[in-house]
Formats: C-alpha cells, structure tokens, sequence
C-alpha cells in the first residue's frame, strides 16, 4: 500500500503524470475508485481483494484524454483492457503510465459483502502483469485453488441445456434488466460516445425494457464484445438486475478462442478478430 | 538424455554386429539407454501395403512401451525410424486415423516423446567435441564413403534427418574418427534392396553401381548405417565382384563400428570379425590394427 | 381503534388471494440472492427476511414502460386502439422512505399536466409499508425529517412484533377499509414479544442540514467541488432507476407498416443522451454535469417547484453504484461547506 | 412528406400473366405517401418512360418505384428518366416483379400477394432514400509504370502513344529486364536484343516517357486519378546529366565482380553498364563491392572521369510524383535453384539454368556466342534439358505452370543444335504445352529437324561420373530407367514472382495470391486491372506469360489507362459510404475491414490546431460501395448511402405487424 | 373459410452472386415457393446481424442469408468478413437459445440459379413444418 502512495506522489510531484487513477477502500469489504490530482491526496490509495474495478474504463473520458498524462493502478486483467484500448486508437501506450498490481486474486458478489473469489481470477494467466511500467505488490502466489463453490450457472452449464431450457433461462433473465446500461457504462470496452442503441434512425433496438429490446439490446451488447471482451465482470458485478451477463461473454470469448484461436487484451500487435478473416475460417452452416 | 534403445528385428536377427557395436558404443560413452520393454516388430516392409492400420498399431505398441517408460526413443534401423516416425505422426494428429489407432489400440497414447536415430543422437546431444576428445586411434589414412541409403532422409518432411540428396551427419562423425569421408554422389541412391528376393539381379545392378562409384571416388571403405543396405553391400560383395567381373574389396563397416575403434574398443567387442568383406588386410595394411 | 395482529403465514394468504383477482399485488420477491418489489402471481414465494429492496416501489405505478397510444393501420385507413384501464393495486413491501416518495412524486405527475396514468394508479393503489428494523451505512431517512416507522404515504403500516408478525396500523381511511374488508387474516393484540428489537429515530443519524443544501447549489452551481465528488460517476441509470423519486421518462414510438405503439419509458438525467440536442451539442456533456443535475433537481430546482426535497433518505443510489458514489457523503460534503462558506 | 410514384409493369404478359397487375397497383395506391400509382404495359418503352417523366413533373414525386424486371435490367434506363424529369436519379427504385416473381411462382393468388409486397417494401425503402451525387474525381493526367522490362517499355510507349505524359520505374541500372538477356526468341528465333534495342532506345527518345532506373517506390498514397508516389532514386555515384557514357571508368575499375546480368557466368566492375546496349548507357557505382565504400581507397574513377562525373557522397533520393493511374509491370524471377539438391545444381558446375544458357549461347554473352560448358570450356557434344524444374510439383515447389519452358527449351535444342551440328539434345518432359500461334510447328522443328531427342518422363538424380554427368530418370512412354552422359544439364527452373513484390503490392493496395503474382480485379472480364481503381496490370507480375501475351497485356493496360486519363474528372456511382463524425471514435474498425484502404483516419482539431479525436473519413474515390464496414462500426457511425441502414429497416419493417 | 398459415420468409442477398442467381432462376423459369422477399445489398459484407434479428422479429418466420462463394466476393472479402460475423453471431444465438432453424446461411453464385431456387423451397417447406415463429413475436407482447 505504502509503494502506491508513493509512487503516486512521486508521478505528480516530478510532473510524470497529472492524473493518477487508483483505489480507495470505503467500506469494511469495499474499495472505489480515486481520483489523485496532488501528491497530498494520494494517502488513501489502498490496493487489496476488494479492489474489483476495472479503472480502464476512465482512460476513454475526455477530461482523462486531455491530461498530459495519467497513471492507473490495473490488475493484470485490467491491463488486458488497456491494450485492447490501445488496439482500438482510444489511447496510446505512451499516455498511460500503467502502475501494474501484482494480484493474488480479487472477491466477486455485491457489495457489502463480497466473500467469494472472482470466477476470472482462478483461471487467471496475468497475476504478474504485463507491460506495466511499474509493478508492485508482493509476488502473487503460483496458484490459487479453484473454488467449488462459484455459484453462477458457468458456462458449462448453460451448454448442456437444450435450446428451450436456453432461451426459457435468457427470458426469465432478461426479463429482469431495467435498461439502465450501468453494464455499458462500466464496461472499459464499451467507450463509444453514441451507442448504437441510442440511435433512433432506424431504431434497431427497442429501448423500452420489455424483452424485445432487452434481448436486442443485451444481443448487441454481446455481439459487439465478441472477440474484444476481456472477462473482468465488471457489467456483471454493477447490474442491478442481478442478470448473469458474463456468462454469455464468457461463452463467446471461448467461441472466438475456439473458432479463430484469438483471445484479446495480450497482444498490442492484433487486430480484434471480427475485423479481420482468414481465408479458411472454418464453419459447418453455410451451405 | 533419456531414451530409451529400439533395436528392432533387424539388430535382433540379421544385423547383431550392429546391435553390438551399438551397445559397445553405449557402454563405452556410458549412456544410460536401457532397451523398450518389450517392444515389437515395426513391422517394415512387409506390412504397410498390405494393412495401413496395422502397420501403424505395431509401432504405436513400441511408443506406448517407451511412454509407459517415460523415456524418448533411440532407433538405429532407418526402416523402424520411419515406421516410429509415421506411427506417432498419425497419433498426434486428429483425424480418422488417430481415431482407428486408438480404437485398434484401445488405450490413449500421447506419443509426445522424441524419436531420434542414434546418429543424431551423438551428433546432437552428445557432441562432436566431446566425441574427438574421445578418440585415441585416429583411422589414418582411410577414406570412406558414407552411405545413408534412401530410408533415412525420405521423406524429408517426416524423417527430418538432414539433406536428402547430400547429407552430411554420418560424414562428420566418420570425420572425427580420423578418417576421410570422401565426396561422391551416391549417399542416398537405394540399394535395392526391396528387390533382394524377388528379383536379385534388380538389386545386384543397383548395389555395383552404389560400390563402383565408391571405388571410382576413391574410398577404402565404406560406412553405413542401415542393416539392409549393410546386407547388400557386404554380403552381396563377393556375388555382384564374380556377376561383374570386377574386384571391389571394400569392406563396409557400420559407422558405429567406424567410431568404436577410433576409440580403441576391441575389434572383437565391435564384432568386426562378423563381416563378410574382412576389414583386417585394411585395418592392418594402414597400421590401425596390428 | 384496536390494534391487530397478522404474522406471515397470513399475510402471505392474503396478499396470494388478492393476486389471484383483479388486483395487481406487488411483493418483496427473492432473485438470485437479492430481493426485488414486483408484480406476484397468487403462486410466488413472497421473501419477507430482507433488509430492503434493490429496486423502489415506484415500478407499481410509474411502470419501466408503458403503452399510452396503439394504432392499427389497415386499407381503410388508422385505427386508434384502446389502452386497458388500469387495475387496483396492492403495494406491499416498500419502508417509509418508499411510501414517502410516493408523495413526493404524485407532486409531479399532478403538476402541470394531469398525467392520468400515474394518477389513475396512485388513486387505485393500496401502499402497505414495513416499518424498518434494520438500517445501514447508506440510510439516511432522518436527515430528512423522516422516519425508519413513518407513516408519511402508507395507508397501512405494519410494525414488526417479532420476527413473524405485525402490529398493522391503518394510516389512512382506504387503509382501514382494506383492514376491514380483509379482517379474518388480522387477529387482535397478543401479547408483544417484549425480546423483539427494532431501531428508533435516533438510531439513523442525521448527517447533513437538509436546508443548507440548497442555497449552497444555487451559489456554487460552477464550484470545482462537483468534479470532486462526482468524477467516479460513469454516467449509468442505476441510480436513477432505482430510486423511488426519480421520474424522469421519455416517449417513443415503436412503429411498423401496419402499426405503432406509443411508449413512457423511464429515463435518466444521468445518462449522456438525456440532453443531447440534434445538433449534437451535449449541454451536459460531462459526467459531473450530469450527476450535479441529479443531486440540484432533488435537493434545488423540485424544492422550488413543489417545496418538498425529491428525496427520501433510502440510499438505494448509493447501495447500487458500481462506481461507488454515495450520496449521503457528497451531501454531508455540501452541508459542511455550505457551513463553512466554502465553495 | 414523402410523395411517391409506383409504375408497375406488365410486360407484355410477362408479368400481367401470373400477377394482378391492376389490384397490385390499387393497392399500393394505398400506401400513405404514395400519390400515385399505375399500371401499364410496357413501362420500358418511351411512352412508358414519359408516364415516369410527366408524373415526376405533375405530382412533384420525391421518390419513384418502377416494379417490373430486374433492376440489371433497366435500373439504368428508369434512373436516366427520372433524372431527366428532374428527379434526383438515386430517388428511383425497382422493384423486381418479373424474375423474382412473375417468372418463378404459376398462383396468380400468390404471385400477386408477393408483388404487393416487393413493391411496397421498395415503396418504404424509397421514401428513406436521400439523393445522391455521383462522385467527381479530378484527374493527374500522368501515368507510372512500375517495371522497365518488354512489358513495361511496351505500356510506356503506348500511354505516351495516347498523350499522356509516363514515367517508367525500373529498380535496375538499366531497362530491359529479362528479355535483354535472352539470345533468340521463339517462335521465329529472331534475336531479342535486335528486336528489344529499337524499343529500348524508342521509349528512351520519347519526350513523353521519363525513364528512372536504379529506383523504386517507396510509397504510395492517395486513390484512382490522383496518386502521389513517393520514389527512391538509389545513390548511383555517377552524374547522369554529364555522363557520356565513355567507358573509361570501367575500363580502368580494377574491382571485378560477377555480372548478374551474365548470371554468374561473365564479370564485371564495381563501376558498370549491366550490359552494352543499357539504357540509359551510364554507369552506376556498386556499393557493396566497390574499395572506395568498403575499404575506402581506389578512387580510381573518379580521378580518371573526363567529365567529373562521379561523386562517391551521392546519398539515395526520395522525389514524389502525381499519376492519375498506375501499371504494375514487375516480371518475374527464375525460381533460387538451390532448391534442387537432386539436380546437383551448384554442387557441379555444368548444371546451369536455362537463362544461363542464354547467355552461353548469345552472342554478346561472355563467351560471344561460342558455346562452352563452365567446367572445361569443352564444347558440349551431348545437353540434357530438364523441363518443369519446380513448377507442376504441388509436393515441393509450385503447382501451377510455368507456361513458356516448354517452348524456350524446344528453342533452345534448336540454338544447340545450330552451335552443335552434331550434338545430342535429350529433353525430359511431363506434357508439352505449344498452345500458341506457330508454337507447335516450332515444336516440330526442334523435333524433327533438329533432332532434339524428348523424353517423357522426370528425372530422379543428376550426378558426376569423372568429367561427365549422368542423368537417371524414367522414361514413361517405354516403362524404363534411363540414364544419360552428359556433358551439359540445363534445368528449366519455375518462373516466380520477383523479390519485393508483395512489399509492393501491400504499397499500392494490391492483392496477390500464395505464390507472389498480382490478383487481377477478374480472372477473365478484368484480366488487366487490380481490384484496386486507377491501378493495371500487365504481363508475369500476374502469372507466367510469353513475350507476346506480355506484350498484349502491356498494351492492354495501356488502353486502360488512356481511357481512364481520357477524361479530365471521373464519375463514379453515388453509393459510396459516409461517416457521421459525431459519434465515430476512430476506433478503426471500418479501416480494418475495408477491402479497399479507402477508408483512414482523419484528425479533429479545436481552433487552436489541437488534437481533439479521430475519426474515420471516407476517400469517396476509392470506396466501392461493398459496405462491409457498417456493419463493423458498433455505433453505426458509417452508413452506406444508397443502402442505409434506415433503408434496409423500413424494407424489413414493410413487412411487420408489431403490435 | 379458415386462411391456411403460410410462413414469411425474408432473404438478404448480395447484389452480385445471390441476387444475380436469383434473376437467372427467373430467366431460366425455375419455379420456388413465393413466400420469399428478397432484399438486396451490395454484399454479405453489408448484412448485419441486427438484419436478421430485425427480420425475425419482426414478422419473419424464417431468414435466409445468402452471398458469393468464398473467393468469388465482387468486392474481393466482403464474405469473408461475413462469414467472421455470421460465426460469431450464430454462437451468441445458440448461447441463448434462439432456434438456429429459422436463419439458412447460404453460398449462391449468380450461375446457380437451381440452387438458389432449390434452397427457397426447401427452406420454406422446413419453416412451414415448423409453424409460425412464435419465440420472437411473443417479445412484442406488452404484458407488465
């Protein structure tokens, strides 16, 4: 804890960055994201368990795109979506200075008592992050165990269900969700300033919260992540709807993984797959 | 180092001046390369035209063996080489094939271990440095002419062993001994030996010209490192010299031999006095012997 | 007027026999570990070990959406269609800061245009509200004049006697009649279990001056302060939707070749798109302009309008904002600058 | 508000048969915004086309539905008519009710029920339609020639035939490329040099043609009519302008390096003419070979130069240039005979290749036309050719074929044989390929007159027995091995693409295939332009080709061009996509995927020159209108006109009833 | 009289292969069940998914998507990019379960016009078999 305070006031005060994007615990069990701007208010970043944010998702604002340069505490995972970002022209290697956490692992479930280990951390390949320009925090450990006791309905699960069990399970879920888009807004990926479904001409998506739109709008959601989503929860863990949005990326991500051999956030050189081909895709429908 | 020795029927039967030369070999550089437990005929030869799948399950029996033993293979016979080597192609590889293998089999086999040949195996991981500072009879004076015969290097995809019109492995371990490989351009034209039984005189014509063109490119002797082709050239030697009227005298050693008595095994220890075409008068009229 | 007595058991019957008429019966209902006020059918579980619900109890009669114009088109020519009328309802499950809000909501709907759908619920509409035995960090009702058993709203308010039961209390004439007509699930007063704990006024502290908060908008609307307390807002609806006095909505028409909807929807002011012009000039480009205007319309410009404070003290923002915004901290932030002069 | 006329056609009874073309048009008549709806028999024909015209003009129609054939039809014509009524011609739509109707259902009941359809979702799709303006591009009325082979030189004269101003690119010292080299041609066997110099010199005279050898290009931007090529002029060390040519530096250049020219098998200086007949005839310094760059002495030229012409400081160049179109010309390479280990090639110096028989046999080669083996000088009594030496050989090298062995080989026997009266030409082959006019007569002259001896069948092994060669192969014809002394093995290796060509076509924007060789835009309708505007092809750099198809080729696109650069703007269709700069986040998507590069990014900038975002920009030159990248852009910030997506939805929504 | 269901189905095809092949079915008389209604784009690149979800939807019972073979793009890889987003977008249907029944992908040349005219009819006689598509349309109800 102490290193990130001090890095952080040793950015602002040597002018390295104006911006330093961390976290603050407020809660028992409960971190939020901080804004540093001076080097005096730097003392309460903390980093731990808690610190489930994906920061990332600050760097496409425009006030953070006009500082000068800012710093960001990330995770691993976290760094996966700034690379994506980088890949996608919403920033540049140079303007971030990425203060890279090594992480043992972080808790998932609501706020204020989230007890259980992440899904995302147990098949975790970045506890050490990549390409940070500072790393800090103890060596995380080899490997964590999984847990058994995950209770979402994984990915596995959903696959073994017949197709009406599936779409009965995607109604009854998305009968639930009240538009609110905090899953977009916390989304690190989802930086367009006009969504699609803020478009009326045509109104593609119905922004009435009734299952049509719902299921468009949380199709498109998806659909637009495929191959670019990188699996930190975070539009899960702010649904107020409680409706399990990562299972559905996670299935998708494991398609693309699958069908294209691609998984995103770990290489600044890639393009994001549905913006490429290769000549021999293979598919079994197309007649 | 880990391996594990194959050394098929061939060592086993027709060729054991091979197989003991090799164990000399192994003893002497003290290797540990215990044999496959049981392992079984690849099948060469007979097989692969008759029933694809089987010849495949033979050598996929032997892998299973030497993964069980968690050890990689060693091989010294060109023909178990390649039949090892498609085996295990055909196991790492999905598709029907891996699926009838395993089916044949009835057990799962990674086949994730390496197979090499002997002669890759001292040129590789042994060393040509460690292998000269081991040499206290340099062969003086003899030239040999090195000939790998078609197996080994064909195809190049599969056996991945070195050039195919021009290789050079066994030259260089022949070169520590002290002796001379000579250039010539008959290092991997076939013997015929695939001919041997049914039609001799194919053969006959194919391996006189292999050792006339040894001859005309002056070599003493030559070097191999296959049963069949040591088969032909050797024991077929005094038969082609009285259908072609013409006196070859060229003994025709395993390189394994070559290499143990550059580091001064006894001749017997190599089974030198198992060849046909004798080495001695060579041996002895440059010295190497007395 | 004697006191009654309904444990669970009966409450549910009750509330599962409404549901199975023409009534509408809205319930504390359990989903994937949290627990949601919604519509019951005279089947669903109600879930009454809950603390308080993710969403209000504004869903009952300000609906997501809804339909209020539907046209068929044929060769002849446009058809209006009839939209049903609105069904009586029974509200259960809400807290007094829910059944507060209501009041201070009806305000709008009444205002300027009588905006019969809400009123023709409201009117129809039974609240029956649980006074609170539990509060957290992020309540702050009392700050706000009201209480964890206020009655402000409710027609009948059900006081916890022990874990099991209620002491109902009719607040309101239509609350009594219900109580009356339904008067074989109510039995008369037992003896209170006395080991039964529940919280007081005191218990909630107060922790800003409601008062102060407004001059101190009308003054700072430009204070640096707001980017301060807002720059973690990520500019989603969660909070809004969730609220029991948010009541912004937009209308859309839903159209194809041969017919149209036209729709309330709820909308936030926290959304960017709320005021982006045609022109795509955003006068609330900011995120911190956009959560400024939430925190001045409930606590500024409604006060002006309605003299009431478009807020109840729930915390329900505060409890669902991924980003971690907390309401009662950046008013306490407001109060303690506004006492000190600050900016 | 929309006021929108529908025509529906019978065509004779073409449609009137199967559809109630009456009900059809009452009905749609219906539809609000349609003003006017009508039948009639022929709507093709003029008076059909004046109903269009004069209902444009009396009900003020915003937008016109013609439901009759296919659009592939007379989409041209209608569009035409509107547009001379004064109707914005991307405001009139058809609806197909003949191929997609009338002439593939027989229930009138059906038919009809689907042409009230077809129509009305046109109808809705019309009233969304914005009206377009074909796009005008200016036009640099300026060519570039990539290549200053035959094929190049030949596109150069014609372009300049035409007016227009060329510039030839060659990466060389000198223009010419391979055919230079060659001794005698098939299949009349005149000599290259005699027909290729008067080429060579008339494109150098030719005011219109710049030639600019020992460059390359190092970039291109910009779309059809209006490129801008950034070219590299390599440091030649020697002063082209006062240059004369004299020859004196290298004469006296003691530096001797093998000539590439000669292929390996003559010498030349460090400071050199490739050949005599170069042009331009001056000469260039070669760096990595001359003392002065590696050793730093000598100097030699330089001191001796009468006209002080070298300048060892001379540094590369970059110079841009403006074309309005472009020809790719780059030739081809003989494929690296390494590959060929059974062949002995290199291993025995009496293995050659057939371009290096060229220059055995010419008489300006090395040895002036008297034909010696490498190894002795010896006269070879007895050549093996060896034919498709890596091309049809799918296992190893390349598949495809490389079109002119055959016929080079026959020639060569032929020279042979001139050299050689009493010579042995064996020729091993797999099929022999003389499709070409005179071809197979030639082929039978080197056969039957000149006694080239062929053999079908490959050939396993080439080895060296004392001075000669041995060549084992197998004769299919007769089921046997047969093994050759030889004195000389020449191996017709396989034509490949040259090295740099894809860094090339990835500069132009240009596709290529597996093996190297442009993509042409259509195999056989496009056969000379890339799928790129404004950019042609011509000769091996699409695939192996004899001189006159080359040649034909070079012509060819030389009539491309000229058409092109004929006018002084071009004009495109309108259906081009648009981005709406509001919402894009320059998240590059839409660049990605445009198979035309016609999409970049394009910066926004604040009053004081700050960059404030990116957004994507579409070149409306080079978009093709495939509109592949809309549906790639998450926030639907690029559209296609002409088939937006409010478009497309409304024809989708034509057919719903929702609520 | 009871009105015999007949299904809708909706086909977005390419200008180039597709549409062409379906004018050749027109040229050569093929005859195919009328229940299609073809809307043209310039390429498979252009389909979007929001298309055939929009369709569906919308009244459709069933889809068909259909453009030039692979390699055979006017636009050279329009249908490559395609058939990336048709994979993808395929996968997050099965995932929720939407029946995959209902949208045919196709490849169809301007020269198969048989095929094209083969593959609305079988495409029709599966979808009547299968009876309106009631999954989507029931997403338009306003139940509360």
């Amino acid at each position: 804890m102490k290193e990130i305070i001090e890095k952080a006031k040793e950015l602002l005060s040597q002018g390295t960055v104006d911006l330093v994007i961390g976290y603050e615990q407020c809660g028992d069990k409960q971190c939020r994201p901080l804004f540093v701007q001076k080097p005096e208010e730097a003392d309460k970043l903390v980093f731990n368990e808690f610190c489930v944010h994906n920061l990332a998702t600050y760097l496409t604002r425009p006030e953070v795109k006009q500082t000068k340069r800012v710093a960001i505490v990330a995770k691993g995972c976290d760094i996966r979506a700034i690379v994506n970002l980088i890949i996608e022209n919403q920033s540049t290697r140079e303007h971030v200075y990425i203060i890279g956490m090594n992480c043992p692992g972080v808790v998932s479930g609501k706020a204020p008592n989230p007890t259980k280990p992440h899904t995302k951390c147990q098949t975790c390949k970045v506890r050490t992050p990549q390409m940070s320009d500072v790393t800090l925090g103890p060596t995380p450990p080899e490997s964590i165990p999984m847990d058994k006791t995950i209770t979402h309905p994984d990915v596995e699960e959903l696959k073994k269900k017949t197709r009406e069990e599936k779409w009965a399970f995607w109604r009854e879920q998305l009968s639930k969700c009240i538009r609110c888009y905090a899953c977009r807004q916390a989304c690190p990926m989802c930086y367009c300033n006009r969504c699609i479904v803020d478009l009326n001409t045509p109104q593609w998506i119905d922004t009435r919260s009734n299952l049509r739109g719902n299921l468009d709008w949380n199709i498109v959601r998806a659909y637009h992540l495929s191959g670019r989503c990188i699996d930190c929860g975070e539009c899960e863990r702010v649904c107020p709807a409680n409706i399990p949005l990562m299972l559905l990326n996670r299935t998708l991500q494991e398609e693309v993984k699958e069908k294209f051999d691609f998984e995103s956030g770990y290489d600044l050189e890639a393009c994001p797959p549905l913006t490429v081909f290769e000549k021999d895709d293979h598919e079994n429908f197309i007649r | 180092m880990n391996y594990a020795y194959y050394p098929g029927c061939s060592l086993e039967s027709t060729s054991p001046d091979f197989n003991i030369s090799t164990e000399a070999l192994i003893e002497f550089l003290s290797l540990d390369i215990p044999e496959v437990d049981d392992w079984v005929c690849c099948g060469a030869s007979s097989l692969h035209p008759e029933d694809k799948l089987a010849s495949l399950a033979l050598p996929a029996l032997t892998i299973e063996s030497a993964e069980k033993q968690k050890r990689d293979i060693m091989v010294q016979c060109p023909a178990c080489y390649a039949h090892l080597r498609e085996s295990q192609e055909a196991l790492t590889h999905e598709g029907t094939m891996q699926d009838n293998l395993k089916e044949a089999i009835g057990r799962e086999i990674s086949a994730k271990l390496k197979i090499k040949h002997f002669s890759e195996i001292l040129m590789q991981e042994i060393g040509l440095e460690a292998l000269q500072a081991k040499v206290t009879k340099p062969l003086k004076d003899i030239k040999i002419a090195n000939y790998y015969g078609c197996v080994i290097v064909r195809p190049q995809e599969l056996m991945q062993y070195d050039d195919p019109e021009d290789p050079q492995l066994m030259d260089k371990l022949v070169n520590i001994t002290g002796a001379e490989s000579v250039s010539w351009p008959f290092k991997t034209k076939c013997c015929g030996a695939g001919n041997s039984i049914s039609k001799t005189e194919v053969t006959l014509d194919m391996t006189y010209q292999i050792l006339s063109m040894a001859k005309k490119n002056g070599a003493d002797a030559i070097s191999v490192l296959c049963p069949l082709c040591h088969i032909n050239l050797d024991f077929r030697q005094p038969q082609i010299e009285r259908r072609y009227k013409e006196k070859f005298n060229l003994p025709v050693f395993y390189y394994t031999q070559l290499l143990g008595l550059a580091f001064g095994l006894d001749p017997k220890k190599l089974a030198l006095d198992r060849l046909f075409v004798s080495p001695f008068p060579l041996l002895k009229s440059k010295g190497i012997l007395s | 007027m004697a006191e009654l007595i309904i444990n669970r058991d009966k409450l549910t019957q009750l509330l599962h026999e409404i549901a199975g008429g023409e009534t509408e019966v809205f319930a504390p209902v359990l989903k994937e570990e949290a627990t949601y006020i919604t519509k019951i059918s005279q089947d669903t579980p109600i879930h009454y070990d809950f603390f308080i619900s993710v969403n209000s109890v504004k869903e009952a009669i300000f609906p997501r959406y809804e339909p209020i114009l539907k046209y068929k088109i044929d060769q002849e020519g446009v058809k209006l269609e009839d939209i049903p009328p609105m069904k009586p309802i029974v509200l259960f499950g809400g807290h007094p800061c829910d059944a507060a809000s209501l009041m201070v909501m009806e305000k709008l709907f009444g205002w300027d245009y009588n905006d019969h759908f809400y009123q023709d619920r409201r009117n129809k509409t039974i609240v029956i509200t649980l006074a609170c035995n539990e509060f957290d960090k992020d309540c702050f009702c009392t700050s706000l004049g009201y209480s964890p058993h206020g009655e402000v709203g409710s027609d009948i308010v059900l006081e916890s006697i022990s874990k099991e039961a209620w002491k109902a209390k009719a607040v309101t004439d239509r609350g009594k009649e219900f109580i009356e007509k339904h008067n074989t699930y109510f039995a008369a007063s037992d003896k209170p279990d006395a080991s039964f704990k529940t919280i007081g006024d005191k218990d909630i502290p107060v922790g800003f001056d409601k008062d102060a908060v407004k001059p101190w908008i009308k003054e700072n609307f430009e204070s640096e302060e707001w980017q301060k307390l807002t720059s973690k807002c990520w500019s989603c609806a969660a909070c809004t939707y969730v609220c029991p006095t948010c009541h912004c909505f937009d209308i859309t028409d839903d159209a194809s070749m041969w017919s149209g909807l036209r729709t309330k929807n709820w909308d936030a002011c926290t959304m960017p798109i709320f005021t982006l012009h045609a022109s795509q000039h955003n006068p609330r480009e900011a995120y911190y302009q956009r959560y400024r205007q939430r925190i001045a319309h409930k606590y500024s410009y409604y006060v002006d309008l309605f003299k009431v404070i478009s807020c109840t003290g729930c915390g329900r923002c505060s409890r669902v904002c991924g980003a971690g915004m907390n309401i009662l901290e950046i008013l306490t932030r407001i109060s303690s600058l506004a006492k000190k002069g600050g900016k | 508000m929309a006021k929108i006329g529908v025509f529906v056609c019978w065509c004779g009874s073409n449609i009137a048969e199967t559809v109630d073309v009456k009900r059809a048009a009452e009905t749609i008549a219906k539809i609000p915004g349609v003003v006017y709806s009508v039948d009639y028999k022929y709507m093709c024909s003029d008076p059909g086309q004046d109903m269009v015209k004069n209902a444009i003009k009396e009900y003020n129609l915003t937008g016109v539905v013609v439901a009759s054939c296919s659009p592939r039809m007379h989409e041209k014509t209608f569009r035409k008519a509107a547009s001379e009524a004064g109707l914005n011609p991307y405001m009139l739509e058809m609806a197909n009710i003949r191929e997609h109707c009338s002439w593939v259902h027989d229930n009138k009941e059906e038919a009809t029920q689907k042409a009230i359809d077809l129509i009305r979702m046109m109808v809705e799709k019309v009233k969304r339609n914005k009206p377009l303006q074909n796009i005008k591009i200016p036009v640099t009325k300026k060519a570039l020639v990539i290549g200053g082979g035959v094929t190049g030189i030949q596109a150069a004269l014609d372009i300049a035939a035409g007016g227009i101003p060329v510039i030839l690119l060659e990466r060389e010292p000198s223009i010419g490329g391979h055919m230079s080299m060659l001794d005698e041609t098939f299949p009349t066997l005149d000599c290259s040099q005699c027909i290729l110099t008067p080429k060579m010199v008339e494109v150098a005279q030719n005011p219109l043609v710049t030639i600019m050898t020992y460059s390359e290009l190092e970039k291109l931007e910009g779309f059809i009519g209006n490129f801008k090529a950034t070219i590299k002029k390599k440091a030649r060390h020697v002063n082209v302008e006062e240059c004369t040519g004299c020859g004196t530096c290298w004469t006296k250049c003691p530096t001797k390096v093998t000539s590439e020219f000669e292929q390996g098998l003559g010498i030349r200086k460090a400071i050199y003419i490739p050949f005599p007949q170069a042009i331009p005839s001056r000469p260039v310094i070669d760096e990595a070979n001359c003392m002065k760059f590696t050793q730093n002495r000598c100097g030699i030229c330089a001191k001796i130069c009468p006209k002080q012409c070298i300048s060892y400081d001379d540094k590369e160049e970059f110079i841009e240039i403006e074309v309005g179109s472009i020809v790719v010309a780059t030739g081809y390479d003989l494929m690296p005979t390494s590959a060929f280990g059974e062949y002995g090639y290199g291993k025995y110096p009496d293995v050659v290749t057939s371009l290096q028989f060229e220059r055995m046999v010419c008489a300006s080669g090395p040895t002036l036309g008297d034909l010696q083996r490498p190894s002795d000088k010896k006269k070879p009594k007895t050549v093996v050719f060896i034919q498709c030496v890596g091309s049809r050989d799918p296992e190893h090298h390349k598949a495809y074929c490389s079109k002119i062995c055959c016929m080079y080989t026959a020639k060569q026997t032929m020279l042979y044989r001139h050299k050689v009266h009493d010579g042995n030409a064996y020729v091993f082959y797999i099929d022999i390929r003389s499709n070409g006019k005179n071809y197979e007569e030639f082929l039978r002259r080197a056969q039957e007159e000149n006694k080239a001896q062929y053999i079908r069948g490959r050939v396993s092994m080439v080895y060296q027995d004392g001075p000669d060669l041995v060549v084992e192969g197998a004769d299919t014809l007769t089921n046997s091995q047969v093994r050759i002394r030889a004195d000389l093995v020449v191996l017709a290796t396989a034509m490949v693409s040259p090295i740099g060509v894809k860094e090339l076509a990835q500069k132009l924007g240009i596709g290529y295939d597996q093996h190297g060789f442009l993509t042409e835009a259509h195999p056989k309708l496009r056969p000379v332009e890339s799928a790129t505007a404004g950019i042609f092809l011509a000769g091996c750099a699409i695939s192996p080709r004899d001189i006159p198809d080359s040649v034909s080729e070079a012509s060819g696109a030389a009539a491309k061009v000229l058409g092109m650069l004929s006018k002084d703007e071009l004009e495109k269709e309108g259906v081009v996509a648009i981005v709406r700069e509001c919402s894009c986040t320059g998240c590059q998507n839409c660049i990605r995927v445009c198979p035309f590069t016609a999409i970049a990014l394009k910066d926004i900038r604040d009053k004081a020159g700050n960059l404030i975002r990116q957004v994507a920009n579409v070149n409306p030159g080079l978009c093709t209108g495939c509109g592949t990248c809309t549906p790639t852009c998450p926030s639907r910030s690029i559209d296609l006109q002409g088939f937006t997506d409010e478009e497309i939805f409304a024809e989708i929504n034509a057919m719903a009833e929702l609520h | 009289m009871e009105e015999k269901w007949e299904p809708t189905i909706i086909a977005f095809v390419c200008n180039w292969c597709t549409y062409a092949g379906a004018d050749l079915a027109g040229t050569s008389r093929f005859k195919y069940a009328p229940n299609v209604r073809i809307i043209k784009t310039p390429c498979t690149g252009r389909i979007d998914p929001m298309f055939i979800l929009s369709a569906l939807e919308r009244g459709a019972d069933g889809v068909i998507v259909s453009g030039c073979h692979p390699n055979d793009c006017h636009y050279n890889e329009g249908n490559f990019n395609a058939r990336r987003k048709y994979i993808m977008f395929r996968a997050l249907l099965t995932q929720l379960g939407v029946d995959l029944d209902r949208v045919t992908f196709a490849w169809c040349s301007a020269s198969e016009g048989i095929k094209f005219a083969g593959l609305v009819t079988e495409v029709t006689d599966r979808i009547r078999k299968m009876g309106p598509y009631t999954e989507f349309k029931q997403l338009n109800q306003d139940a509360r």
